[in-house]
């Protein structure tokens, strides 16, 4: 039984390896990749995955061929040894080796992704709340956040191969501001503002996920990124515009005040009345 | 039998003390030292306006009275070297703990302090490094 | 020998790591586990409260610190009192070890009763922890306002009530009332209308930022700890009957350690949240 | 050897009356820490079961979402037309991984293999407390109780994911679960916390006190190594979770705000408070299962145990790091992302030990005479997918590389391959191995390898698909992603890992079907049929009350398989050097 017991084993290399490569060659890969910094990290995926792949296909492989070997209906005795602390060492100073190289090889795309804002005026403000993105953008002053600003649900427009700074905020509950195709991913969490930023490279229509469990709809909290021309996102804007300024009741009063009265969350609603 | 003989008996373990006297002084200094940290409260406290240092004595006061009612209370003055492998882990785990939510908890609420916007917006925060922005104002404050 | 032996006369011998009883061993980790308890709730109450935007001062949150001092001073001396009757119940005389016990258990009770009056005084200015029983509100706003409408509003019906402060309390209402009040101008009235003697039973709301972050951290620390003294003193009413010589030296040792930890707790309790 | 009459705390050694207790005394409220662990085991059993129907439940609506569940769904959601609303849905992923984790995988290690290895394997006749062991065992109640009551309360059981992040876990308003549900939920995990730790204190104190003369720290099984660990683990991070349910508790129910950034509270708060438990809980739920492995391993590859000292370093290591990597569950929290650099690099390290243990068990295996037993297929099975699910951890470790694949289906496989792949392989490896000491029967070899082919097989192909679409993306905890076009190319595999769930579901019936079955007609056991060499082979099969007729003495380690020094394959730890061949207590 030794030998059919090996094969088994060696099923999980052997299947292992046409899976990524099945997966590679009939589309179940990546989603397609349309930022400026998302080759990056598909490469780090790569490198990991070699380097992963290797170790694992050596050890399953030694595994299965262990077992064949050393099968105990044909082995006569055990051979008696308590380890080698030589070879202990030398494994877990190259193991080591490859895991510093590892953690050092993407610190350089870490700071890039998450801690080096670029130094630009926020484009947009994504507001995350049960269950849709609200988009705001600045309006004709082109500053985000006084009472000429402009709402827009759902779907998030940005000009193509321009720096993209989001101001990232939840009204509610965590939600997490997820762009498949261009390798974001950031929670929106309440009582804080934090900045995601990107470059998109094609124009098109990808998928706005909701990555972060945040009540019954989470399923069906989906956006659109809609990557366009800078001329067609301007005229975009000053579509937004003339349809907000038809509805005449808002232009008067602060913003803020406006926002809670058109949108009011979870929990402002909780918080507001008195506990049970 | 080469190991050494088990005892679970519980007179063979009396681990030796200071005596009354020894439980009045550390009483003694207990109460002056619990006076410190009560004077800082009071008119004649220099330091009333330096509210970090003051703070820093509190706790130096608090970590030498926990020092004492350990040390001598609690006999560790006395034990042999097992009290440090069941005191210090605990203790060196409880400040990585304390320590480690300071920088992400602490400090990011604290930006929106000195912020110092209008009282209706301080529950909205930044990220520190997040330069100030104009759209600081929170969508959902009325 | 082998299995053979006759095994009814058994006793198992072993070989303890550390030279102290099994009980006293369990106490010591059990403390542990009670200093991580703690230290991420007093890590807790750190971080929200150096970080928090503003936060009341003792006199805001009726804080008294010679109350707090002296229940530190009961709670040292119950420690004085305990270890004193660990030492008689190592001489052997039960009798001394008792009275110590029952004085340590006094003072223990002590301690609960004036944080009860403490808690007594919280509760009477309205300081709960229950939003619905609450009378502060951290910031003048709109929620504010409603708040103050529906207490002035039971002041109005009070027909008990003095006519001075009845015809002053009518006047603020009519303030209120009026839809485009400004919160913050009818919160400074309403503190000074608390400042007349014969209104200031009526309670009406007050302002007091980060008075909700307060009143949480407050209630949870000391509640936690109250609740370890009264477990503390269940213990000793536990103990009291039996006889307490040499024999019950170790259960007075463990249970003196447990409460030595609980007065540790109290050390640094007392200056975080009545001196800082 | 004599017996040398010295005093000893708990109760005497074999209790003449034990035979005599009425049957309350002897299976329900007994102090036994025999019984003890098979009441943990039967009870953790029983939620494997619920646990696993839930699990399929959720493979069903991910395959053919929307659509009418065959039987089950005309029972339960006759309302909805037998379909599983979204409600429901993310109800079921919640208390999946609740059970799971809580009421399966951490009281199967610690609970049942914990309460009944460890007196035996250190040659104590109990536990040092045994009435505070009942305890921690009726404790579990209470917690049970509490999460079956949930599932009946208006709105169902805790929605919220079993982390329970705030504020869709504090809100009332927020999940269909937040009433009443939520409520329950963490008071079961309170009282869990509070079993756990009783349980885990007691560990500590049995083991560091009660071992066998001889038995020095060194000469310890790994089981013993990985329960030492585990418990310290319990002991120092249960607290903090505790702490965190009491403040989320207050929260709830009384209006604290703790959590609720309009309180001036903190969300993120809790995750930091809930990781530093529940990373070490990962922990906690593989460090019992690898001792396991490796006592198995080492039994029937009849060798030594290949590093004995790097295995128990590596444990240590294992547990120390697990401590400081709390923040790497939250790269994409909003954390400070300067911190996450740090956990990011002691995440990493902690590959190292795991890549120590990975090597020496193939060490152990290499030169040796392998058995195929059911026990050892199981804990080959944990090796093999061991290493899947640490490597696949690396990814998520590099924060960059964690951007795209946290909250995708690449951690899902990632967990499962730790937590099927790894823990639950080794809970059925540790059955069949100690089956015997626990029942004095052997169980069904044939039936024991066709479960274990049958589970290896469609576990393998349930999860391993699952790097594939988290490589593509796809989001977990959504009840269909319908609404994005970029999932759509995935579904044929959705349908593919449901069919092998079912089929992986299906089987576990098999392996209760042997169990039970082997407790009524299983071949009878003698002391040591696997011709082991560690303390509990040397006492009767199954122990009677106190374990031992004999004085357990430790002349060595426990892994002197294939000895030169004698003629036997085997050489039993309480075996005196110079009794060739004579082994103490084997038959």
């Amino acid at each position: 039984m030794g030998k059919f017991w090996s094969l088994v084993f060696l099923s999980v290399p052997v299947l292992g390896v046409a899976v990524f490569v099945a997966a590679a060659s009939w589309g179940y890969w990546f989603p397609q990749n349309v930022s400026a910094h998302g080759g990056q990290i598909d490469h780090l995926f790569m490198v990991i995955l070699w380097l992963t792949g290797a170790v694992f296909l050596a050890t399953e492989i030694v595994l299965a061929v262990s077992l064949w070997r050393f099968d105990g209906a044909k082995s006569p005795r055990a051979r008696f040894s308590r380890g080698n602390m030589r070879i202990e060492l030398g494994l877990a100073a190259v193991v080591g080796l490859l895991l510093v190289f590892i953690t050092v090889y993407q610190l350089e795309d870490w700071a890039e992704a998450k801690i080096r804002q670029p130094d630009l005026p926020p484009t947009v403000e994504v507001n995350g709340r049960q269950f849709e993105w609200v988009m705001r953008y600045p309006g004709p002053n082109g500053e985000l956040g006084d009472a000429d600003d402009l709402f827009s649900p759902g779907d998030l427009h940005v000009p193509v191969d321009e720096d993209i700074l989001v101001s990232l905020v939840s009204e509610d509950v965590l939600h997490s501001f997820y762009l498949p195709n261009l390798r974001i991913k950031q929670d929106a969490v309440p009582g804080m503002r934090i900045p995601v930023w990107f470059r998109a490279t094609e124009t098109g229509v990808f998928d706005l996920v909701c990555a972060e469990l945040c009540g019954w709809g989470h399923y069906k909290m989906a956006g659109r990124l809609i990557v366009e021309s800078r001329a067609d996102y301007e005229a975009f804007l000053t579509r937004l515009e003339a349809e907000q300024n038809e509805d005449g009741f808002e232009e008067q009063q602060p913003t803020a005040a406006n926002t809670s009265q058109r949108h009011p969350s979870v929990a402002e609603v909780v918080y507001r009345r008195a506990a049970r | 039998m080469a190991t050494e003989d088990s005892s679970g008996d519980n007179a063979q373990h009396v681990t030796a003390t200071g005596g009354v006297g020894n439980y009045i002084a550390v009483f003694v200094g207990l109460c002056l030292l619990t006076g410190m940290s009560f004077l800082t409260t009071s008119e004649w406290w220099p330091w009333r306006d330096q509210p970090g240092f003051t703070r820093t004595f509190m706790m130096a006061v608090a970590c030498a009275k926990a020092l004492l009612v350990l040390l001598f209370f609690m006999h560790l003055k006395h034990e042999a070297g097992w009290k440090y492998i069941l005191t210090l882990p605990a203790c060196v785990m409880a400040i990585i703990l304390a320590a480690s939510l300071v920088p992400d908890v602490g400090f990011r609420l604290r930006s929106a302090a000195d912020r110092a916007e209008p009282a209706n917006n301080t529950r909205e925060t930044t990220i520190e490094r997040g330069q100030e922005n104009a759209s600081d104002q929170a969508p959902s404050d009325n | 020998m082998d299995s053979t032996a006759s095994a009814e006369s058994i006793q198992l011998r072993y070989q303890p790591a550390v030279p102290i009883r099994n009980g006293k061993l369990m106490l010591w980790l059990f403390l542990s586990t009670e200093v991580m308890f703690f230290a991420a709730l007093i890590g807790t109450y750190i971080v929200l409260r150096f970080g928090a935007a503003a936060w009341p001062t003792p006199t805001d949150v009726h804080l008294s610190e010679p109350i707090g001092a002296l229940n530190t001073f009961i709670l040292i001396c119950s420690s004085v009192t305990i270890v004193l009757a660990l030492e008689s119940a190592r001489a052997d005389s039960g009798g001394r070890a008792k009275a110590y016990l029952f004085v340590t258990l006094l003072l223990g009770a002590a301690f609960l009763g004036i944080k009860a009056y403490e808690y007594q005084v919280k509760f009477h200015h309205g300081l709960h922890v229950d939003r619905a029983r609450r009378t502060i509100y951290d910031q003048a706003d709109l929620e504010y306002a409603s708040g103050l409408r529906a207490a002035l509003r039971s002041v109005t019906a009070d027909t008990n009530a003095d006519a001075a402060a009845l015809a002053a309390a009518t006047a603020l209402l009519e303030q209120a009332n009026n839809p485009d009040a400004d919160p913050s101008a009818l919160a400074l009235q309403a503190a000074e209308f608390s400042e007349v003697p014969e209104a200031a039973d009526w309670r009406l709301p007050i302002v007091i930022p980060g008075g909700h972050m307060w009143t949480s951290t407050y209630f949870l620390l000391t509640g936690l700890h109250a609740l370890h003294v009264a477990a503390g003193l269940l213990v000793f009413v536990c103990v009291l009957p039996l006889r307490l010589g040499t024999a019950r030296a170790g259960l007075l040792e463990n249970v003196g350690l447990y409460w030595h930890f609980v007065d540790i707790v109290w050390i640094f309790l007392f200056p975080l949240l009545y001196l800082f | 050897m004599t017996v040398a009459a010295s005093p000893s705390p708990g109760a005497p050694l074999v209790d003449a009356n034990s035979h005599h207790r009425g049957f309350l005394r002897r299976y329900i409220f007994s102090t036994d820490h025999k019984v003890i662990g098979l009441q943990f085991y039967f009870s953790t059993l029983i939620w494997f079961f619920v646990g696993g129907a839930l699990a399929l439940a959720v493979r069903w609506q991910l395959a053919w979402p929307w659509s009418e569940m065959p039987i089950v769904g005309r029972m339960l959601f006759a309302a909805e037309g037998g379909q599983i609303s979204p409600e429901f849905y993310t109800m079921l992923v919640t208390m999946h991984a609740t059970i799971m984790i809580f009421f399966v995988i951490i009281p199967i290690l610690a609970g049942a293999f914990g309460n009944f290895l460890i007196p035996l394997m250190i040659g104590a006749e109990d536990m040092a407390f045994p009435t505070l062991n009942m305890f921690s065992y009726w404790f579990m109640w209470p917690a049970f109780a509490c999460m079956t009551a949930s599932f009946f309360v208006a709105g169902g059981a805790a929605s919220a994911g079993w982390t329970s992040y705030p504020p869709l876990s504090v809100l009332h308003d927020a999940a269909p679960g937040s009433g009443p549900g939520q409520t329950l939920w963490l008071l079961g995990v309170v009282f869990i916390g509070i079993a756990s730790m009783l349980g885990s204190l007691n560990y500590l104190t049995t083991i560091i006190q009660m071992r066998a003369p001889g038995m020095t720290m060194l000469r310890l099984p790994m089981t013993i190594w990985g329960l030492f660990i585990t418990a310290i683990l319990q002991a120092f991070a249960l607290p903090v979770l505790t702490a965190a349910s009491v403040m989320q508790l207050t929260d709830r129910l009384l209006g604290t705000g703790f959590y609720l950034s309009e309180a001036g509270g903190q969300p993120l708060l809790w995750q930091h408070l809930f990781w530093f438990y529940s990373h070490p809980a990962v922990y906690i739920m593989i460090l019992p299962a690898m001792g396991m492995v490796s006592d198995i391993i080492s039994c029937y590859a009849r060798k030594p145990l290949f590093g004995y000292r790097p295995m128990v370093a590596a444990i240590i290591a294992i547990a120390g790091l697990g401590f400081i990597v709390w923040g790497h569950h939250m790269f994409m929290s909003g954390m400070n992302p300067a911190m996450g650099t740090t956990f990011m690099a002691a995440t990493i390290l902690i590959a190292l030990p795991s890549a120590v243990k990975v090597f020496n068990w193939l060490g152990t295996l290499w030169g040796g005479r392998i058995e195929f037993t059911s026990a050892m297929l199981n804990a080959l099975a944990f090796v093999s997918m061991f290493i899947i699910g640490g490597l696949s951890g690396i990814f998520m470790a590099a924060t960059t590389v964690d951007i795209v694949i946290h909250d995708t289906y690449f951690i899902v496989g990632h967990l499962h391959y730790v937590l099927f792949g790894g823990s639950t392989f080794a809970v059925f490896a540790g059955t069949y191995h100690w089956f015997p000491k626990m029942f004095g029967r052997q169980m069904n070899e044939f039936w024991g390898k066709v479960h274990f082919l049958l589970t290896f097989l469609f576990f393998n192909g349930t999860f391993f698909t699952m790097h594939i679409i988290g490589m593509g993306g796809y989001p977990r905890r959504v009840a269909a992603a319908t609404a994005y076009a970029e999932f759509a190319r995935f579904e044929p595999l959705n349908v593919f890992m449901t069919i092998c769930a079912l089929g992986m579901g299906f089987t576990q019936l098999i392996f209760a079907a042997n169990l039970f079955g082997s407790l009524i007609w299983g071949r009878r056991a003698d002391r040591n049929p696997w011709r082991a060499n560690t303390l509990e082979w040397t006492a009767p099969s199954p122990p009677p009350h106190g374990n031992f007729d004999f004085q357990p003495v430790a002349y060595r380690g426990p892994y002197e398989y294939s000895s030169p020094e004698v003629t036997a394959d085997f050489y039993p730890q309480n075996q005196p050097p110079d009794a060739e061949p004579a082994t103490a207590a084997a038959h």
